[in-house]
């Protein structure tokens, strides 16, 4: 990865006042945050605050009516999902987004299909470009698998696998895209103890040795103080106070919109 | 490495009396004739058994052949042969395709074709059947049989059929209009085509609608009738069609007449809604005549068919059959039962014994075209009392254009 | 302008056939997702149903006794066919569905004999005259049982539990099923429910000239009509179903006029150009409901 | 994390067109029997076969946008025709009957007939991508229908509907291959042509879809947001998706008839789309090999249920009466549909999905 | 009570899920169900709740009663007549009907109560009275679990069936949910909560069973689970004297045990 200028360095990601409204909701409120090259960035809030919606205007899903996001300085607001994926920004979902027919490798080869160029004559005859390119983009795909230690179920449907590696391979296929950003929506929902922290742990890899910036969204207030470089707090699709995670936590604000008072009791995995 | 494979591959051998046959004809007897001591000549037949919309004509069509063949056998077969129509009937559904397939299936076992059903279909075999000189009997009228050798036609065609129904309409009915209403495809075309002809040479206006074959879609053609308001309507399209074209441009007031060809009629007809219209406005032509006419002929099939519900599909079957007969019956004399043999035979008939069915004259396969092309047909009216729900009007004539027509291709290129 | 009014009052007529049987394809779609091709099956046999009863008990009664009759047919083979493929991919069944419009066809048809049947309805193809034009008593007897039927249907699933059941079970059976909704019932009673309409329009089919083998085409007109009210609609059914009648008449009267160049018989294929024009412009009709998707 | 150029061999060999011994041996076999057969079985038979495997052609084509890109097609009849129509006026006689410019060599209308075909389907493209699932099915068998229209109107092209027209020439270097040589009879050779035609199509096939291209058609079909998110452009690749298989089926439009030599426009109805579709889903959505049986099976399928009835000596063979033997086989055809895909609803490749894991297994269960 | 004997299950006639699993939830107790990914909760919920053949999964062994009557012959629509109701794993909410559609969907087998019940979970759920037209397919993941929760409390069950009920809720929310469940057991609703925060679960239950490769490994009182040493360190995620390891720390160790396997 070459490195960009000191500007572009510093903001990878700029959101800038963004309204999202559907009708009669007003999802997303006015919100402007930055993530800095390398960062870790938390956003969270109760349930229907719009963070889901935000990385959804941040992957272009939806459009919003107002504000702009720049992306290594670009302007990416109008443009349409696949540009975006193509300019560097990948996502897990909320709900597991994985093509469940296709095994472990084809989607994670899926992740790579704009790091191939062959058209559809190529594809036909499968000799010259068309091998060559698939081939060394598998091998790109076998680091991801080597990285997420995803060896054994390398050639299964993703269909059949067990949830928490599922969320993997969905992770892998944001990774096989070579991002310069990547947004995880609720990364360790619904997984047990063991496999959150195998998550953490890839989390924490992805960060430290690939250096990409993330934007996380996430309800395990446990790993989101723990792995958050900084914190966004969402009400209603406003922000209600963005800072570092143990500043946010002592905010009384922020405990009555969403941490509550059992919080501190329990600890890590409420 | 062709021949070896068996099956549609036999060369000319002696047979049985000393006749030469290749496909289709066995020494060995016929599976349920009961004469041991025969042949057995097979003869092919495709026809619109299950789905098509000719079923109710084909069903009738192959039922009468299955019983003119047993006659024929009865009455002691074809030179020491007996000739089986019963191994070999396929169902095409009026499909050229499904046509071609089963024809396939069936031609390397069959010396000829008593029946194949349709024009569409049988043009979709059409140039198979001259190359293998498969002689064969078709159930249509079309005037495109008149100039194919391998096939034996009986009958008026559509196109002479619908011209004098317009010399009929012009001299008869005093119309000063005719309009073409017809299906697409050769069954219609060729029909509005001899209209067309009749018309110009009549000196009177002709307009025509195409329409299509369904309850729901005759409005096109309703609505084409009411405009041009013609003093004669010829119709070529299927019954219900029919129907409902003649009731609902009546209810909407059109006083004009109609005359349909052979395959629009069903009696059924006469208890529709439709009925009064069509006994005030509907005629009928027709190629031959009707199930209860006196004829020697015609009565062989009723006695043939003693239990049926009358209709002239059985009719048609039976009258179609003749030609064959006569054919095999020379070939045998010719003692060639080969399909060589066959055709050869074909082009030596310059007459058929129709037994009545069809008058003197009928059935000349030797000459050119235009000289073979039988002209006469009939006009029907709908009436309760007839078995088929017809009464005569006017007997066998040929009108003025059919008369002076030169045919020498299909009236519908 | 008379002509344009009887023109449209027959695309009426005819189109409340069609709403017959549009609306008939939606039930069945509509709790199951499935598009079912048996219903010009079950519509010949009810048309050949009525022909045989009509002489027994009176049109009358045969018309009712035919339309239950072919809803028993009609869940009967819901029962031995649909039931075991509940949860299988709806084109699966779909296909299956023609297999099955093959079946009940050919063995309907060999109750047709050579003969065309006549139901033996009372109206014919008299007219009466209604605000100066005359219109055919069977296209006012076709309008007004449908607009019955329709008001019927539309109270039957407001009032009870059973249209929100059967927009449920079509979306996921499993969660249906958690609920306590019968899914075999369900599909049943839709099944019947189509069987019945789809045999009532064919008796009006075949009250114009009678019924012959082909009588089970008209079936397919419904298809653009669904597709125009959008696939899950009730109205949308009554709506398209109407439009497509309606649009066919039209074009008939006036296309030849109009525009000659496109051929004779466009009037046909007119209901198929409308379809594609109000899909441009509304992908799911005039009244579906729109996929729901986000991520 | 550095590249292990170790095991670039073995992402050549897992990539493989036929990537296990197992699978080469078997279509190796299948291959030289199906070379074998035409001097063995009966000319009827092998123009069944033919025709057979051109709808195979046809028939992974349309498994292509409806099998792999998930897009149903009710409006294959219409790319089918459009390419029967470019193949047979392109090699028509020029002094014919109907439209026909006499250019007979079959590479040159072959690849024609799929040219133009393909790009009707380019065409309708943008509108099919904007709709889904049953929409989509029925807007494109209002394809069908107003391509029904067009082609009983136009008949300086197709004959009109009852007359039609000669079907495609197919001539190869000058030599006619519906005609009996010195070799080979007529159906001989076009078995073998239509063969090839076969082999070549399915392997090119075969290609795409394991390409990213067959990869992203996937996506679409299985999820198009999450596609779309990860980069694949959707209307790109549904109309890429249409294209190609209008392609495919405009070549075997082109070929459909030539083993009859005759065709009438009445031959591209609502019925010729479904039995495609039916193809698809008896031999398995979504599998080259599916497609290719599925064709093979609906094609024999009637001819089967001709056969059968002989052996249910209880049948008579009368064409009236009760039930007609003739009723039984269309009453045959219409339940061997639908109780195999009761049975089976993954179709023809799922039971062999089912005999291969049978036997991996065997003799254990559980 | 709702009982299962000795329960075998089988997925499509080979894949051997539940062997022989014994379990009891007393009438008006909440009933905690841990395991790890895979182990056969949610098979078993199913086994109960008669859905197991949408599933092509069969009981091949043992017996489910209620109240001391077999029901592992019934149908799901007759279980759900009885008054055994379950919240499905991973939300299905009915994306193309409202919002106030999917809860009536709910009480379908209690027609009459609807209106009160209606009331009741907007009360419970304000976020989804705000979305009550809307089509329940736009809501965010969490607002989807509220309604997945609120859809099954719509028919009053006897017996609920909850399959992980917090998932992907915020924090404050996942103490509402658990004051929730407190509340409707006080009025006599029996429950069974499959958890992964197991915490939660304990928290609340009287009683847990701990499932593993398809075997009931453990079969407690919450409190003697919750004291339990392995417990603490698999389910919830503490170590030693109690206090949580921080994430940032798992990084350079990995373990992997098991009861069995
Ligand atoms: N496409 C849409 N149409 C209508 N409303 C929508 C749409 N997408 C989101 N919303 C609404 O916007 C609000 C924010 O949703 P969003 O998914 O962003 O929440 P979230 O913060 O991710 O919540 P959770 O933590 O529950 O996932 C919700 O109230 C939701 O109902
Ligand atoms: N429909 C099915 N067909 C075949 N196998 C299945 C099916 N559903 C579940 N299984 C298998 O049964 C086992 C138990 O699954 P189950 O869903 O009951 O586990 P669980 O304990 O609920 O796990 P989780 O915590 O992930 O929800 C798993 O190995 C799973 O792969
Ligand atoms: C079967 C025939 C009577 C029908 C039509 N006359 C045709 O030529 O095809
Ligand atoms: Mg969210
Ligand atoms: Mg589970």
């Amino acid at each position: 990865m070459s490195l960009p200028d000191e500007d572009a360095q510093a903001n990878v990601l700029e959101m800038d006042q963004v309204t999202l409204a559907f009708d009669g909701v007003t999802a997303v409120d006015g919100v402007s945050f930055h993530v800095a090259a390398g960062e870790l960035f938390a956003i969270i809030g109760p349930n229907g605050a719009g963070k889901t919606s935000i990385f959804n205007v941040l992957s272009g899903v939806y459009r919003p009516q107002k504000g702009s996001v720049r992306f290594l300085g670009d302007e990416i607001v109008g443009k349409r999902p696949h540009k975006i994926a193509a300019m560097g920004i990948a996502r897990t979902f909320q709900n597991i987004e994985l093509f469940g027919h296709l095994s472990v490798v084809e989607n994670l080869m899926l992740g790579r299909h704009n790091h191939m160029r062959y058209g559809a004559l190529a594809a036909f005859a499968w000799v010259g470009r068309a091998r060559r390119e698939e081939l060394a983009n598998r091998a790109a795909v076998e680091e991801v698998i080597d990285f997420l230690e995803l060896e054994q179920w390398r050639g299964l449907p993703v269909g059949l696998l067990p949830y928490g590696v599922q969320k993997r391979v969905e992770l892998g296929r944001a990774l096989a895209m070579e991002p310069k950003v990547l947004l995880l929506d609720e990364p360790v929902a619904g997984m047990n103890v063991e496999e959150t922290e195998d998550m953490a742990r890839f989390v924490l890899d992805v960060r430290d040795e690939l250096g990409i910036a993330m934007v996380m969204v996430e309800h395990d207030m446990g790993l989101v103080m723990d792995l958050a470089d900084r914190v966004m707090v969402l009400d209603f699709g406003k922000p209600i106070r963005t800072g570092t995670p143990a500043e946010v936590q002592q905010d009384p604000n922020v405990v009555r919109a969403y941490l509550g008072e059992a919080h501190q009791t329990v600890g890590g995995v409420a | 490495a062709v021949a070896c494979r068996g099956g549609d591959g036999a060369a000319p051998q002696e047979g049985k009396g000393g006749i030469k046959v290749d496909f289709g004809v066995t020494g060995e007897p016929c599976p349920d004739t009961g004469h041991s001591d025969r042949g057995c000549i097979y003869l092919g037949s495709i026809s619109d058994l299950t789905e098509g919309p000719f079923k109710t004509l084909a069903v009738p069509i192959t039922d009468a052949q299955k019983a003119f063949w047993k006659r024929v056998n009865d009455q002691g077969g074809i030179g020491g042969y007996d000739v089986d129509v019963t191994s070999y009937v396929k169902d095409n559904k009026y499909n050229p395709q499904i046509h071609n397939q089963v024809y396939q299936e069936i031609k390397g076992k069959v010396l000829a074709l008593t029946q194949t059903l349709g024009s569409p279909t049988t043009a979709a075999i059409l140039p198979d059947l001259e190359s293998t000189q498969m002689v064969s009997v078709p159930a249509s009228w079309t005037s495109l049989w008149g100039v194919e050798e391998v096939i034996l036609e009986s009958g008026a065609n559509y196109c002479v059929e619908s011209m004098n129904s317009v010399d009929y309409a012009v001299d008869k009915l005093g119309a000063k209009s005719v309009m073409a209403v017809h299906l697409p495809g050769d069954y219609g075309d060729d029909a509005a085509a001899g209209a067309k002809i009749a018309a110009e040479k009549r000196g009177v206006p002709f307009t025509n609608a195409v329409t299509q074959t369904g309850q729901d879609n005759q409005g096109g053609a309703i609505d084409a009738v009411l405009a041009n308001k013609p003093d004669v309507v010829i119709l070529t399209t299927g019954p219900t069609d029919a129907a409902v074209i003649i009731g609902q441009t009546a209810a909407r007031g059109f006083k004009g007449k109609f005359i349909g060809t052979s395959p629009t009629w069903n009696q059924g007809l006469m208890q529709s809604p439709a009925a009064p219209a069509i006994k005030a406005l509907y005629m009928q032509s027709a190629p031959w005549k009707t199930w209860t006419t006196d004829s020697p002929g015609h009565k062989a099939l009723r006695e043939a068919l003693p239990s049926v519900t009358p209709n002239d599909g059985y009719t048609s079957g039976w009258v179609w059959a003749y030609p064959l007969k006569a054919a095999l019956t020379k070939a045998a004399e010719n003692k060639d039962l080969t399909r060589a043999g066959l055709l050869n035979a074909v082009r030596q008939l310059k007459s058929v014994d129709y037994e009545g069915m069809l008058p003197e004259g009928a059935g000349n396969f030797a000459g050119n075209p235009n000289d073979s092309t039988f002209r006469q047909t009939l006009i029907y009216k709908p009436d309760e009392a007839g078995q088929t729900g017809l009464a005569l009007v006017e007997d066998f004539f040929t009108g003025p254009t059919a008369k002076d027509f030169k045919f020498e291709k299909p009236c519908y290129t | 302008m008379s002509e344009f009014v009887q023109s449209m009052l027959r695309g009426l007529g005819s189109g409340s056939i069609y709403a017959l049987l549009a609306l008939g394809f939606v039930i069945i779609y509509k709790s199951t997702r499935v598009i079912s091709f048996a219903q010009p099956a079950f519509m010949l046999a009810g048309a050949v149903l009525v022909s045989y009863l009509a002489a027994e008990i009176g049109f009358f009664a045969a018309v009712p006794v035919a339309a239950v009759l072919i809803a028993v047919l009609a869940l009967g083979v819901e029962r031995t066919v649909l039931r075991p493929m509940i949860g299988k991919p709806v084109f699966v069944v779909a296909i299956i569905t023609i297999g099955v419009d093959v079946v009940v066809r050919v063995v309907t048809n060999s109750f047709i004999g050579l003969d065309v049947r006549q139901v033996g309805d009372p109206w014919g193809l008299s007219t009466v005259t209604l605000f100066g034009v005359d219109v055919q008593q069977r296209y006012l007897v076709m309008f007004v049982t449908t607009a019955v039927v329709v008001a019927v249907l539309f109270a039957f699933f407001r009032f009870s539990r059973i249209g929100l059941a059967m927009r449920a079970v079509a979306y996921d059976q499993e969660v249906a099923l958690a609920q306590g909704i019968s899914v075999g019932s369900v599909f049943a009673l839709s099944w019947a429910i189509a069987g019945g309409l789809a045999a009532l329009a064919g008796v009006f089919v075949a009250t114009g000239a009678g019924v012959d083998q082909q009588l089970w085409v008209i079936a397919l007109k419904a298809l653009p009509a669904i597709i125009l009210g959008g696939l899950d609609s009730l109205g949308g059914a009554v709506v398209g179903g109407l439009a497509v009648g309606v649009v066919e008449s039209l074009v008939g009267t006036y296309q030849g006029d109009v525009a000659p160049w496109l051929g004779p018989n466009f009037a046909l294929v007119a209901p198929y150009v409308l379809m594609l024009v109000v899909l441009l412009v509304r992908p799911y009709g005039l009244f579906g409901s729109k996929e729901v998707e986000r991520v | 994390m550095k590249g292990r150029p170790g095991l670039y061999t073995s992402y050549a060999q897992d990539t493989a067109f036929l990537n296990t011994r197992p699978k080469r041996s078997w279509t190796g076999a299948l291959v030289v029997f199906a070379l074998l057969l035409p001097f063995a079985v009966t000319d009827d038979l092998l123009t069944l076969l033919a025709t057979g495997f051109v709808a195979a052609i046809g028939a992974i084509g349309l498994n292509i946008v409806t099998g792999y890109a998930g897009q149903v097609s009710l409006g294959h009849a219409f790319f089918l025709a459009i390419g029967a129509y470019t193949g047979a006026a392109l090699s028509g006689d020029p002094d014919g009957r109907v439209l026909g410019f006499g250019v007979t060599e079959l590479p040159v209308w072959l690849l024609a007939s799929g040219l133009v075909a393909g790009l009707a389907g380019l065409i309708v493209a943008p509108i099919a991508a904007r709709l889904r699932g049953l929409y989509l099915a029925i807007v494109t068998l209002g394809l069908v229908f107003l391509g029904e229209h067009v082609f009983r109107e136009w008949t300086s092209l197709t004959g009109g509907p009852g007359v039609g027209r000669p079907a495609a020439v197919p001539e190869l270097f000058g030599v006619r291959l519906d005609r009996a040589s010195a070799w080979f009879t007529g159906p001989q050779q076009l078995y073998l042509l239509m063969f090839v035609l076969l082999v070549i199509f399915g392997v090119l096939a075969r290609n795409l879809v394991r390409s990213r291209i067959g990869r992203a058609f996937a996506a679409v079909r299985d999820r198009d947001l999450a596609a779309a998110v990860i980069g694949v452009d959707l209307t790109r690749y549904k109309a890429l998706a249409f294209a190609v298989s209008s392609f495919y089926a405009g070549v075997a439009g082109s070929l459909l008839f030539v083993v009859n030599g005759f065709f009438d426009p009445g031959s591209f109805g609502l019925l010729l789309s479904v039995q495609y579709i039916a193809m698809v889903l008896i031999g398995g959505a979504g599998t080259i090999s599916g497609a290719i049986m599925g064709a093979l099976f609906i094609t024999l399928l009637p001819r089967i249920t001709r056969e059968l009835p002989t052996v249910l000596p209880f049948i008579s063979s009368d064409a009236t009466g009760g039930i007609s033997v003739f009723q039984v086989e269309a009453v045959l055809y219409g339940l061997l549909i639908v109780v195999f895909l009761i049975v089976e609803p993954r179709g023809l490749f799922g039971i062999w999905v089912r005999v291969r894991n049978y036997w991996r297994t065997w003799p254990f269960s559980y | 009570m709702l009982e299962a004997n000795n329960l075998e299950v089988v997925y499509d006639d080979v894949m051997l899920v539940l062997r022989g699993v014994s379990l009891r939830v007393p009438e008006g107790r909440i009933v905690a169900l841990l395991g790890a990914n895979g182990a056969g909760k949610t098979t078993l919920l199913r086994a109960l709740s008669g859905l197991l053949d949408v599933h092509d999964g069969k009981i091949t062994r043992g017996r489910i009663t209620l109240d001391g009557e077999p029901v592992h012959r019934s149908s799901p629509t007759r279980i759900a007549s009885l008054g055994v109701k379950q919240a499905l794993e991973g939300r299905r909410i009915l994306g193309e009907l409202t919002v106030e559609e999917n809860l009536r969907v709910g009480g379908h087998s209690r027609p009459r109560g609807i209106k009160q019940n209606l009331e009741r979970m907007y009360e419970l759920f304000p976020r989804l009275k705000e979305r009550r037209r809307q089509s329940a397919g736009y809501l965010s993941g969490g607002e989807q679990q509220m309604l997945s929760i609120g859809r099954a409390l719509m028919s009053e069950p006897r017996y609920l069936l909850l399959d992980e009920p917090s998932l992907g809720l915020a924090p404050l929310m996942v103490q509402q949910i658990r004051d929730l469940i407190v509340k409707i057991n006080a009025a006599g609703t029996t429950v069974l909560l499959v958890e992964q925060n197991a915490t939660m679960a304990l928290s609340i239950a009287d009683h847990g069973y701990v499932l593993e490769n398809g075997k009931v490994v453990m079969d407690k009182p919450a409190a003697a689970l919750l004291a339990d040493e392995d417990v603490r360190e698999f389910y919830l995620g503490l170590r030693g004297e109690g206090a949580t390891q921080s994430f940032r720390d798992v990084k350079h160790y990995k373990r992997r045990k098991r009861w069995l396997s």
